[in-house]
Parts: structure tokens; C-alpha cells; sequence
């Protein structure tokens, strides 16, 4: 290896970290570039990692060669589903092209998470993401890490997260699996947002039988930060180091980008079933607390988090948005576990890691305050103007390819759709066809009693809403408020408070996914704006069937229309979101469920209207039609 | 006359210790705040040990924090005399510490409850409850998951007797404490630990509704200047 | 009248953040010589009867169904003498 | 390159809640014949060298003051074979 490289060896606070000489090494195995040229017709299993044949055609026309197992796992996890948004990208472009003028946008879609300007030199970021199908597996950990990774995201746009919301979808009440399900997952959201620290301001419980078999866990982070302190993924200046820290590298979720996010539930993916992720919020909370400081003291160049496809996402990314290349020592990641192969160590989900591009003359001040918090901190890697990005293990050539091919030019599919068979059957048969009650008291009971309009208490009890004292109204207000003078330092002068909503009706939307996308937006709207709110922005999170089937790609198209045409319409823009597809059980398909988060910001947040009556002698108003 | 200057501990993982030196702050004190790592008390005049999951509440809550080095100066200070108020988290450490008797279990619903909770003052001889009257009924939040005291036979008894038990759940046990037992002091009165959050109710715009801690921090202050 | 032990233990692969966190604790406190800590469960069930093979075998039930969580635990049934 | 264990269970006259939750829950899963069940928690200790008098005597002491709480819980050391 390189002088360079050896230097990086003494940039690490891990104990025992890889020192590339003390790791078990049966590196008979190893594939490197050279052994994939030499043996170009070696069988690959790229259907096993999701992949299609033309995809794996491509990727071997992009190197000119066959793919190292370390590039197949690479492009496998970046060309998923989940990574490369291959089906819904030419669906999400309206986003951008019938996106209202809006001075208040200062990052849009494409980034980690949007942020808006909000006045007073400061800005907010807020994202909405889904974790349906861990938890299903394992419903603690599945809720716990989707809380965790949605928090670094945030992290990673160079604020301090400040509050989280969830967004649930459960099976009937009554169904056994609901008893199973319910319960972890929002242990899971309490304990892990709990013990970061964050407040838990708003959210929704939902009920029905299509979520049986694939409930919906979304969660939403918003964050603040001074709108002249952004922090981007990108990593540009050559010589720059590459930092990893956070947990250590183990074999969680392997292959879960690709297997887990783009499989179904049927049995015989159940044995390919990777081991699920684990989540250590104490971790979050102290990576937290180092980032900000990080951030403070100015030595950050670039930062990504380390979410669904891991160090194979964080090193494409970085490098395909800075200089062009990167040059990594894969086996300098500290590992928990020392036997992972470097395809693993690419594909693993360990929770709680972030990467980062330093200066370096400023990597001593770095790893300085990672010891501080007790952060596991090594230099991995430099950036590069080569073009490619280029990994070794233990001195031999793993990966050698560039890096945006992975990153950004992933395929993209047109995959085509049709209006349901029964669409229009299911719109004919109106409700006023239906009987009428005859005894009106039993069927006000019975409303009253059904678990959709029942007390979400037994969640929301198990949810801080009150710790960092910013909280100006949560639960049982339909929106939350934030005061910002005292959330970060600096911000004491500033009246303002911002307010969040999350809204999404997945039986509106089935029967007309135009019009319940629409009326998604238009509630987060109005639960905002009744606070005495400016709406400013919107996230969303598209959850929805596999989108091979024409009649899903369908509900999925009408839906993004029906938001792009409602954002337009109302002047907001949309600053980011996520889409999962796959959510449904054996062949049948969730209802289409877009769940859409609004921000808004008032002025002066002590102003704020609550909602419920005050006062007796009050006049009562209707508004609206 | 300089503000008193009462010290806010921040473990890795404690989450309350910017709302608590708010509240000190709120009350017209100055909020001294200490790192565990330092062994340095700083010569403050009070010791607030705030909320949160130290070191993750893993093994059991506040069972690691009490070895910190800081700790190491804190618990003979405590000893002999230092004013110190321990909060859920806070609470904790001070009977993992044995500067408190008993010791704080998982909730009897085993869930996490945060809530509005109704709460009788029964004791106002310490430096921390002066400022409230005996049997007066407050509201503060409770937010925990392992709440619940208890303690052996004996013990309780004593406390008991002792006038140790400075507040009591009202309205509902929200985790199956022993004697609905909310808080407690140490027999010289100068540490007092309890499950519900104080530095949650100082304000009228934010957190619980109700304005019922503050009388927390003006205890303490008035206790300082006076001395 | 036997007692039964269920001891649950996360899988090796599991990231098991309360033993890490022990372990790094340990150094800070005097302790040496400690290169690994993991925390697991140990149930003691007390059973009317002799821990015979049925009452074995709904042990194991229960310990699979409900003691453990067997997508990220490992358990072992063991009778007390 | 030994392994101890140490068991930490609550004292009898500390009421367990999670353990009787346990027991409460079991005759609606279809078990019968318990009559009592009791969680406690499990550490495995690995340590470098042997368990010899000292090594255990240490971890004795970390049990004392570490990982149980001796105001509600008792420990029990043994070394695994
Ligand atoms: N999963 C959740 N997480 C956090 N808050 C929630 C959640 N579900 C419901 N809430 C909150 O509980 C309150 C009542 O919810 P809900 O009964 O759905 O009210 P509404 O019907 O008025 O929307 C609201 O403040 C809502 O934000």
C-alpha cells in the first residue's frame, strides 16, 4: 500500500480497529479486479442480489469486464429498488417540474433531506421515510432503526434534529398479528426516539385488514440549523480524508436493500431472510451530540449517513458529488465481527454510522472530539480526482469502477400501468346505496368504539413529548409546534415556532388515487394552518405495492400526479420523501397509502391556536363549504 | 450579589440538562454546567442531576453514571451537605449511588407513561421544597419507564417515619411505586430525588400545563442567598 | 414442583449494545482482564409437577413462542437440581 | 480464554413484574401446570486469561457493585465448563 494509506492506519481512536496485518485473512477467496479479468466467464449470483440480467449486462459494459463480487455488491444495493428509485423516478420528476417558485426552498429533492428557509437566518429540515417490511419481521428493531435512520439523515444536513412523528398502519385491531405487531413497534419508536432525546409531536394510528400482512411504519424527523451552515454529501478536494464513525461493522441486514426491500414476504424469500438490524440509540444520541459539535467547529467538508446500502452508498455517493474519485482501504473498517468479508462489509446495515470528508489539517481536531464522545472514529480512505473509486483489502484491487454509475445512473424503468379491473365497479358503488341506520344511537356507538376514531393514548402515553422543553403543542393537537429561540444557540432573538402534520387516508386513496393524494396534502394543510401556520413545504412517504404489477403502477402514478398537481396548486413545494413499493402479501397489494408531511412556520409562536373549545360563552364558526 | 450558581451534570445520554438550566436561569440562578468526565464540582452552591438514559440506562438505569469520575466527587460532597436534586434519571443515580435509600424498578405496567400527573408535597423541610406548602396538590409530567420505588420492609417503614417521603403520586399510580411514592430525601434533607420533572413545568408556553416547578428553583435560590 | 431454567441469549451476530456498553465501562472502574461482556435473560419457571419430558417439551414451546424472540434470540432449557 | 457467568435475580420478597406478567399470560397461550415464573438477567464475562481464584474474585466484586443491585438483587457466580 501506499505511504498515504499507512498514514491513515495511526488516524483511528478504536481499540483494537483493523491494523491490516492483525485480521483473520482467508483471502484464498478473494475476488479481486484482476482475478475478474482473467476469469470473465465466472457465474455470478446476480439474480440472488435482486438484480435482472440486463442490469448485470450493463454493469459489466460499464467496466468492461465482468464485476468483482465487491462491485456486484455494490451495484446490486445502489441499482435496488430502494436505493435507485428505478420505477418511480420518471413518476417523481412532476415533483420538480410543476413545483411552484419558492423562495423558501434553499435544498430540494435529491439530498439527504430538504430544507427550507424559515426566517431569522435559520432553516429547517424535515424528511419522511419508511421501515415497513423490518417491521414486519421484527417489530421493536424494525420501528427503532427506521426511527434511527431518518434521525441521521437529518443529522447529516448539518442541523440537530429536533422532534420525530410516526405515521403507523396496523392489520384490524382485533386480528392476532395486530397484537404482535402493534405493540413492538411502537416500544420500538418510543424507546429509540425516547432515549434520543427527541420529542414525539404528532402522528397517526390506522387501522385496517389490508395492513395485516404488511404494516406501515413511517417516521418523520424535522431538524434545525443556521441557513448558512448546510451540510451536503458531497466530497470534493483531492486529499481530503474519508472518515468513517459511529457503531462498528457488523453482519446486520446484509443484503437487505435488495433482498428485503425489494422482496416479498412469501416463503421461500423467508429463508433468504437476512439477519435483522439492531439499533443502539445511546449510540444515535452521543453520534448526535459529536456531529453538532463536529459541525461547530467547522471541520466538516462533506457528510452522508450510512442508511440502507451502507458503506457501498456513503463511498459512491460522496465521491460521484465531489471530486470524481475516492480511494478506500476497506479493511480498515472496524468491525464488530472479524470474519466479514469485504462483500459484506460493502452490503451491511450496522446502525448508527456516518461518514465524513476532512480536511487534513483538520483530522486531528476531528478525532479529538469524536474521543470526547466516545465515537469509534477511523480514516478509511482519501478523496481522489482519478475519476473512479477505488477499494483495496489487505493491498489487492476489489473495486475499481466510476462511481457515479452507481450512484446516478442506475436504470430506470417506464414500467407500464392500467387502471384496476375493478376501479370502476368499486366507484360506482356509492354509499348512498347503502341502508340507513335505524337506530341512530347504536351506530354513533358503534363509530365511537371502532379503534379509528378510538383514543390513541395507549401509543402517545409512551412517547416524550415534553423533553428539551420546546414543545408548544403536541398530541391531542392535530399538528405539532416547536418554539426555535431555544432549541440551538443563537437562535434567542427569533419569535418564530414552525408546525408539522402528518396526514393519509390509504381507502380515499383506493378508490381514487388522484383525489386521495390530494386530500392527504390538503389535511397536513389545514391541521398546519389552523395553528395559526404558514405552510411551507412538503415531504411524503409513497407506500405502495410491487410496481410489476401494472394495476399498483397505476394507483402509484395517479397518486404522484394527483400530489405534484395539489402542491402546485397550493404553492408548496415538495422537498423530498421516499417511496416503498413492494408493501403487500402474496400477490395482493396494500391500499396505496401516500402519506404526506406538512411544514409551516409562525411568525410568533406565542400566538399559536390551540385546538378544543376555551371558554364557555365562545361563538362557534363554521368555515368552508 | 452574585446569582447563585447551581451545577447541571451531563452524563452521554443525558437528555433534560438544557431544560434544567433553563429552569435555573427562569428562577434568576446561574446554570453551571458539568461534565462527567471532570472530577470538578466548580465550587457551585447546588447540584441538579437531570433526566435522560445515561450510558443508554443499559445494565440498569443510572447504574454506570454513578462511577463517573465526577461522581467520585459529588457523592462525599453530598455527604456533607451539598443541596442536590435529582431528577427520574437523576433519581436513579442517587440510589445506585446509596446517597438515596431504595432503588427505582421497571414500571408494574411495564410500559413507558408520559403524562400529567397529580402529585401531593409531603414534605417541605429541604432546601429544594421550601417554597411549596405541606399538602399542596401540583401537576408536573411524569416520563419514564422504570419508576416504580421500592424497598425493603424496613426501609420503607423508616422513610416513612422519618418524614423521607417528600412527594406522592395523586389521581393514579402511574408505575406501581410502593406507598404511591414520588419522590424522597436522605435524613439531613439536602438530597432529594423524584420521578416527575419539574424543569417540563416553568414555563407557560412549552411543556406540561402547569407552572407548578418553578417553586423548585426558587427554593433553592432563596435557600442560597439567605445562607 | 421442579424449577426450570430458560436462559435467553441475543444471537452472536446480534449487535448487543448493553453488553458493549458494560464492557467498555469495565476498564473505568478498576476491572481488567474482561474481553467481552454479553447480558441475556434467565427465567426460573416453577411447575407444579415433575419436569418430565412433556412438561419439557411445553417449556421449549413457551421459551420459542414467548421467553424468547427467536429472529434475533437463542435459548437453552435446563433443569434446575 | 474462560467464561463466567453471573446470575442476577431478584430477591424474593421484591415484586417482579415482568415475571408475573410471564405467568399471567401463560394459561391464555395454553400453558398449564406453572405455578410461578421469575426474570432475571444473565452476563456472560469472557475473560482473557483463566477463571482462577483471583479472576473470580474480582468478578465477584464487579457483580457486588456492578451488575446487580444488591438493595433488590441477589448474583450467583459459576464458571462455565
Ligand atoms: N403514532 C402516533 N404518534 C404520535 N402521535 C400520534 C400518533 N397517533 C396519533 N397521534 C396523536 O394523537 C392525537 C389524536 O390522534 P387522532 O385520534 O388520530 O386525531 P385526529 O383524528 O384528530 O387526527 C393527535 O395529536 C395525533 O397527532
Amino acid at each position: 500500500m501506499s505511504e498515504r494509506s499507512e498514514r491513515a492506519d495511526r488516524h483511528s481512536n478504536v481499540a483494537n480497529a483493523a491494523d491490516g496485518g492483525g485480521r483473520v485473512n482467508p483471502d484464498v477467496n478473494l475476488d479481486t479486479v484482476k482475478r475478474a479479468a482473467d476469469t470473465p466467464d465466472e457465474r455470478q449470483p446476480y439474480a440472488e442480489l435482486g438484480m435482472k440480467r440486463d442490469e448485470y449486462d450493463r454493469v459489466k459494459e460499464i467496466l468492461g469486464r465482468r464485476p468483482t463480487s465487491s462491485e456486484l455488491a455494490i451495484y446490486s444495493v445502489m441499482w435496488s429498488e430502494h436505493c435507485s428509485y428505478k420505477s418511480s423516478k420518471v413518476h417523481l420528476r412532476q415533483f420538480g417540474t410543476k413545483a411552484p417558485q419558492s423562495d423558501a426552498l434553499l435544498v430540494g429533492m435529491g439530498e439527504n433531506a430538504g430544507v427550507v428557509d424559515i426566517g431569522d437566518g435559520w432553516a429547517a429540515t424535515f424528511k419522511i421515510e419508511s421501515h415497513n417490511h423490518p417491521s414486519y419481521v421484527e417489530p421493536h428493531q424494525g420501528a427503532a432503526t427506521g426511527v434511527g435512520g431518518i434521525v441521521r439523515d437529518i443529522m447529516s444536513m448539518g442541523a440537530r434534529p429536533i422532534a420525530v412523528m410516526d405515521a403507523l398502519r396496523f392489520g384490524g385491531a382485533d386480528q392476532a398479528d395486530t397484537r404482535r405487531v402493534l405493540p413492538g413497534v411502537v416500544e420500538g419508536i418510543s424507546h429509540y426516539g425516547n432515549c434520543l432525546g427527541l420529542p414525539n409531536i404528532g402522528g397517526e394510528v390506522v387501522f385496517d385488514p389490508c395492513y395485516i400482512g404488511n404494516p406501515l411504519v413511517n417516521a418523520l424527523c424535522v431538524g434545525l440549523l443556521r441557513k448558512d451552515q448546510i451540510k451536503l454529501a458531497i466530497a470534493p478536494g483531492a486529499g481530503n480524508k474519508v472518515v468513517l464513525f459511529g457503531a462498528l461493522t457488523g453482519p446486520d441486514g446484509i443484503g437487505g436493500a435488495s433482498v428485503l426491500a425489494s422482496a416479498t414476504f412469501e416463503d421461500e424469500s423467508q429463508a433468504k431472510r437476512p439477519s435483522v438490524q439492531v439499533g443502539d440509540p445511546f449510540m444515535e444520541k452521543l453520534l448526535i451530540e459529536c456531529c453538532l459539535e463536529l459541525y461547530q467547529a467547522d471541520v466538516v467538508v462533506g457528510i452522508q449517513d450510512l442508511g440502507a446500502a451502507g458503506v457501498s452508498c456513503a463511498t459512491t455517493e460522496l465521491a460521484a458529488k465531489g471530486t470524481g474519485g475516492m480511494d478506500v482501504r476497506l479493511d480498515l473498517v472496524p468491525l464488530r465481527d472479524p470474519s466479514l468479508r469485504p462483500e459484506e462489509i460493502l452490503m451491511s446495515e450496522s446502525q448508527e454510522r456516518m461518514m465524513a470528508v476532512v480536511a487534513p489539517d483538520d483530522i486531528d481536531a476531528f478525532m479529538a472530539i469524536c474521543a470526547k464522545w466516545d465515537i469509534p472514529a477511523t480514516v478509511i480512505g482519501e478523496v481522489t480526482d482519478s475519476g473512479r473509486l477505488v477499494m483495496t483489502w489487505h493491498g489487492e484491487t476489489i473495486v475499481d469502477i466510476p462511481p457515479g454509475t452507481a450512484a446516478d445512473e442506475g436504470p430506470v424503468y417506464e414500467r407500464p400501468f392500467h387502471e384496476p379491473a375493478g376501479q370502476a365497479a368499486l366507484n360506482a358503488s356509492s354509499p348512498a346505496d347503502l341502508p340507513r341506520p335505524e337506530d341512530l344511537r347504536a351506530a354513533l356507538l358503534q363509530l365511537l368504539g371502532s379503534p379509528n376514531l378510538a383514543s390513541k393514548e395507549w401509543v402517545t402515553s409512551q412517547y416524550d413529548r415534553y423533553v428539551r422543553g420546546n414543545t408548544v403543542l403536541a398530541q391531542p393537537a392535530d399538528a405539532g409546534v416547536l418554539r426555535i429561540s431555544e432549541a440551538m444557540p443563537g437562535a434567542e432573538e427569533t419569535t418564530r415556532g414552525i408546525a408539522l402534520a402528518t396526514d393519509g387516508n390509504g381507502r380515499y386513496a383506493r378508490l381514487d388515487p388522484y383525489a386521495g393524494a390530494q386530500l392527504a396534502l390538503a389535511e397536513a394543510y389545514r391541521n398546519v394552518a389552523v395553528t395559526g401556520a404558514v405552510p411551507l413545504a412538503v415531504t411524503n412517504c409513497l407506500n405502495f405495492g410491487s410496481p410489476e404489477d401494472p394495476e399498483v403502477m397505476w394507483q402509484f402514478s395517479e397518486a404522484v400526479r394527483g400530489l405534484a398537481d395539489a402542491c402546485k396548486t397550493l404553492g408548496v413545494p415538495v422537498t423530498g420523501g421516499n417511496v416503498s413499493f413492494y408493501n403487500q402479501t402474496g400477490s395482493t397489494p396494500i391500499h396505496p397509502t401516500p402519506v404526506v408531511g406538512v411544514l409551516g412556520v409562525i411568525e410568533d409562536v406565542a400566538k399559536r391556536v390551540r385546538s378544543g373549545f376555551t371558554g364557555t360563552g365562545e361563538k362557534v364558526v363554521l368555515l368552508g363549504e | 450579589m452574585s446569582a447563585a450558581r447551581v451545577g447541571v451534570v451531563t452524563f452521554p445520554g443525558t437528555l433534560d440538562d438544557q431544560d434544567a438550566a433553563r429552569a435555573v436561569r427562569h428562577a434568576g440562578g446561574e446554570a453551571v454546567p458539568l461534565w462527567h468526565a471532570d472530577p470538578d464540582l466548580k465550587g457551585v452552591d447546588a447540584v441538579f442531576l437531570p433526566g435522560g438514559f445515561s450510558y443508554g440506562d443499559y445494565l440498569r438505569c443510572g447504574a454506570i453514571s454513578r462511577f463517573a469520575p465526577l461522581m467520585e466527587e459529588l457523592i462525599p460532597a453530598a455527604r456533607a451537605g451539598l443541596p442536590v436534586l435529582g431528577t427520574c434519571n437523576g433519581f436513579q443515580i442517587l440510589c445506585e449511588a446509596h446517597l438515596l435509600p431504595g432503588a427505582l424498578m421497571r414500571n408494574a405496567g411495564l410500559h413507558y407513561v408520559c403524562r400529567d400527573q397529580g402529585i401531593r408535597v409531603e414534605n417541605t423541610a429541604t432546601p429544594w421544597t421550601s417554597d411549596f406548602t405541606e399538602g399542596q396538590e401540583i401537576v408536573l409530567p411524569v416520563k419514564h419507564g422504570e419508576g416504580r420505588y421500592v424497598a425493603d420492609p424496613a426501609t420503607l417503614a423508616a422513610i416513612e417515619a422519618g418524614g423521607q417521603v417528600v412527594f406522592r403520586y395523586t389521581g393514579g399510580n402511574p408505575n406501581g411505586s410502593l406507598n404511591d411514592i414520588a419522590g424522597i430525601r436522605n435524613e439531613a434533607g439536602n438530597i432529594v430525588g423524584l420521578m416527575p420533572h419539574p424543569e417540563h413545568a416553568v414555563e407557560d408556553l412549552t411543556g406540561a400545563p402547569s407552572t407548578d416547578g418553578r417553586a423548585f428553583f426558587t427554593s433553592i435560590l432563596k435557600k442560597l442567598v439567605n445562607t | 414442583m421442579a424449577r426450570v431454567i430458560v436462559d435467553v441469549m441475543l444471537k452472536p451476530e446480534i449487535l448487543d449494545a448493553q453488553g458493549q456498553a458494560i464492557a467498555r465501562a469495565l476498564p473505568r472502574l478498576g476491572f481488567s482482564g474482561v474481553s467481552a461482556v454479553r447480558q441475556g435473560k434467565r427465567f426460573e419457571v416453577e411447575l407444579d409437577g415433575p419436569a418430565d419430558e412433556a412438561a419439557l417439551s411445553d417449556i421449549r414451546k413457551m421459551a420459542e413462542t414467548l421467553l424468547a424472540n427467536t429472529v434475533i434470540e437463542d435459548y437453552r432449557v435446563t433443569v434446575e437440581e
